[in-house]
């Protein structure tokens, strides 16, 4: 296969291998960092909400 | 004391931490050079490794000041001064958080820093061994400095100076390593060696310096 | 267990801030120091937390609290202290319960539970809010609570009650009492009546003892 | 103690999007189509460019140029919805034009680095070095340290609100940049080829290179485009548990009846 014997094979791979990698963090770190503070927000209203309508 | 380790590390993270600016230093340091010594890429390799030394030099000393002072500002170092443990483990602690939230970012750095210098891998490995050898020796001696500047209000540029001398021979030996690597006759290892024999003695005497020095600051 | 000081000084930039102070205090005891700004209160307090050395004289302290851990008597004195000084000792940008579980760690004898602390001083719903977001009156408050979480016998309190409102001074006044009564000796420089029973007090301008008064 | 009771000072002003909820709705109705779109576009833009036939000169490393080429541009459109956003705050003072230019910053970087990277591997066959310090290059890595300068400012200072003016500052500042990195190949001789694409008299890419540019830095922007909404929202939930967390703070204060 003349694709993979030739020389510049590894520049190609790596600079797309780096490309998918960073992109697909980027993806992750958004979707994560969203998930943690809604749970977040979720559990203070939660909290805010009990601690309102208690009398102290 | 975990628990100390864990505590500094996770507030150099929080706002105002300035985790991100020993590294955001170093990098303005080495794309400077090259605007003063010229585009020349062979040139720039031959200083390479010095360039990347002097600027990890710089970069560790900067956030040096801040490491006594913000727990003496709010009060939490009065109450670790009462702590059963000795000062000079309580330094040592600190000392290490500072080096994993400050050094250690230099040393990961180095190898893209490497590359603007156009450096050959062989010596941009060898300079990141003697990175992670040589800093923590700044950042102990450091801390002497930080101990002993720590009631002055601009204890940041009074700090790099005091500790400056006691830095050349981390610089020396590091520098002269990191050339040992590259060119043959100068030899890698037993520079490398006195490197490490100095971070372990700074170790030893900037924890206990620094302890002492806090301890009995009649402040 | 009691608390016994010897004929304490301490210079401060070359000028004697107080000289020849003995005092001696006992379990379930507390002293309460006053006297104008500048009298050497502070100053007082920090030389027996070990944070000032004296010119002269020595703080110690004789025998053992029951219960206490078998090394109680070979640690330093200052290591059987809680000091609240001026500042919180609390860093903002941390939540109020990593602050207080942080301090907790800190300390070998762990007291009360973080949120029983909390409850202790009136702020249970404040665990998850970073330091730097509370007023200065439930910043003090949860300063307090550090007090709570690790067992230390004795106090040393300079101007506790700053910034707290009138509920949270007496709140404040019960704690002491409690720590009083589990057998503990409170040392405070404080100008507000904290109505606790068995006090001594010391009038620090003219460095003098006023016996015991109410 | 000032009462503050709403979650966020919402000031009447312009647009539909100024209200943060009616905002995160839209957000959160778009974003699958977004995403459809972003990975059907780059589905296409992947095939086209290993479609392409290989380059005389270069052979297979021509196909770097389709990650390389659009990550630049996102690199610099995502600083200029930065100026825009920075002059949202400074002129209309529009409420969600910091957050919008706070959770651009880190993307940028991501895609300056990503172009510095892509480019520095394209350019060790042709060029033999990983790095040259050639003002299309240095202008870039500027860039980078501009976008990293901001990150650091915005998280120095603790109060969202106490950050916007001066963040938005030094962006307009550093927009002086862009162009220099735009016009860098024309004004100094550099090693880095001349423009191929937006020139005056039109591209001088072949078809068969220009589609498969074409789509794929179309991929890219719409990847950056869903991106940004979900930093922005994240950014906005930041803000609100901040907020959440004061008032708490304030109503334990309140609450303090014996």
């Amino acid at each position: 296969m003349s694709m993979f014997d030739d020389k510049y094979f590894a520049y190609v791979t790596s600079s797309y291998g780096i490309t998918l990698l960073v992109l697909a963090g980027m993806v992750l770190w958004a979707r994560a960092q969203f998930k943690s503070r809604t749970a977040k927000l979720d559990e203070m209203e939660k909290l805010g909400i009990t601690r309102r309508s208690q009398k102290r | 004391m975990i628990a100390l380790f864990l505590r500094d590390v996770r507030l150099s993270w929080r706002a105002g931490g300035g985790a991100l600016t020993g590294v955001m230093f170093f990098l303005a340091v080495v794309m400077v050079v090259p605007f003063g010594v010229g585009p020349d890429l062979n040139l720039l390799a031959r200083i390479g490794p010095a360039m990347l030394w002097l600027g990890a030099l710089l970069a560790s000393l900067l956030g040096l000041d801040r490491l006594f002072q913000a727990d003496r500002e709010d009060g939490s170092l009065d109450i670790l001064l009462m702590n059963g443990t000795p000062m000079a483990a309580i330094v040592f602690i600190k000392c290490a958080a500072h080096w994993v939230t400050t050094g250690l970012p230099l040393v990961i750095a180095a190898p893209l820093f490497g590359l603007f210098m156009n450096m050959p891998p062989l010596a941009i490995a060898a300079t990141m061994a003697t990175l992670v050898a040589g800093t923590p020796a700044i950042t102990f001696v450091g801390a002497v400095g930080a101990a002993v500047t720590v009631a002055l209000p601009r204890g940041g540029l009074l700090l790099a100076i005091l500790v400056l001398p006691w830095t050349i021979p981390v610089l020396i030996f590091g520098v002269s390593a990191a050339y040992g690597a590259v060119e043959d006759p100068a030899p890698f290892t037993e520079p490398f060696i006195v490197l490490v024999a100095i971070s372990l003695f700074f170790a030893v005497i900037g924890s206990l310096g620094a302890g002492a020095v806090l301890r009995h600051s009649d402040h | 267990m009691h608390l016994v000081v010897t004929d304490l000084s301490a210079i401060r930039g070359g000028e004697v801030i107080f000289s020849g102070l003995s005092f001696r205090i006992n379990e379930g005891e507390a002293l309460i120091i006053t006297g104008h700004n500048g009298s050497g209160k502070s100053t007082l307090l920090r030389v027996i937390a070990g944070l000032l050395t004296p010119a002269t004289g020595e703080v110690c302290l004789n025998g053992k609290p029951e219960g206490a851990s078998p090394d109680f008597d070979d640690r330093k004195f200052y290591e059987h202290c809680h000091y609240l000084g001026h500042e919180n000792a609390m860093k903002p940008a941390l939540s109020v319960e990593e602050n207080l579980r942080f301090w907790r760690a800190m300390d070998d004898e762990p007291h009360l539970e973080i949120p029983e602390a909390l409850e202790m001083v009136g702020l249970p719903a404040l665990a998850h809010v970073p330091f730097g977001h509370l007023s200065t009156g439930q910043k003090r408050r949860i300063s307090i609570a550090r007090l709570l979480v690790s067992w230390r016998p004795v106090w040393l309190l300079d101007e506790p009650t700053a910034g707290l409102d009138t509920g949270s001074e007496r709140q404040f006044a019960e704690l002491m009492k409690i720590h009083l009564e589990d057998g503990g000796i409170i040392l405070a420089a404080t100008h507000i009546p904290l109505g606790l029973k068995n006090t001594q007090s010391l009038v620090m301008n003219t460095a003098t003892m006023v016996d015991e008064t109410q | 103690m000032s009462d503050i009771t709403s979650k966020i000072a919402v000031r009447p002003s312009l647009g539909a999007l100024a209200n943060p909820t009616r905002f995160l709705n839209l957000v959160r109705i778009l974003l699958p189509w977004l995403w459809v779109v972003t990975i059907a576009l780059f589905i296409a833009g992947l095939w086209l460019s290993f479609a392409a036939p290989e380059d005389y000169q270069q052979g297979r490393t021509v196909r770097i140029m389709f990650i390389h080429v659009p990550s630049v541009w996102v690199a610099m459109f995502a600083y200029m919805v930065m100026v825009s956003s920075a002059l949202g705050v400074l002129v209309w003072r529009h409420p969600l034009a910091d957050v919008a230019a706070r959770a651009a910053a880190p993307l940028g970087a991501a895609f300056t680095f990503l172009g510095l990277i892509t480019g520095s591997i394209w350019g060790k066959p042709m060029w033999g070095t990983w790095w040259v310090w050639d003002a299309r290059l240095t202008s870039f890595l500027v860039l980078l340290i501009i976008y990293l300068g901001l990150i650091a400012l915005w998280r120095a200072i603790e109060e969202p609100a106490a950050a916007a003016r001066p963040a938005a500052v030094f962006i307009l500042i550093g927009a002086i940049n862009v162009p220099i990195i735009k016009f860098s190949v024309d004004w100094w001789n550099t090693l880095h080829q001349p423009a191929s694409v937006f020139r005056a008299d039109g591209p001088t890419l072949s078809p068969e290179f220009l589609w498969p540019l074409m789509v794929m830095a179309l991929a890219y922007s719409m990847l950056f485009l869903t991106l940004h909404l979900m930093t922005m929202r994240n950014e906005i939930l930041r803000r609100r548990i901040r907020s959440l967390q004061i008032t708490t703070a304030r109503r334990a204060e309140r609450g303090q009846v014996e």
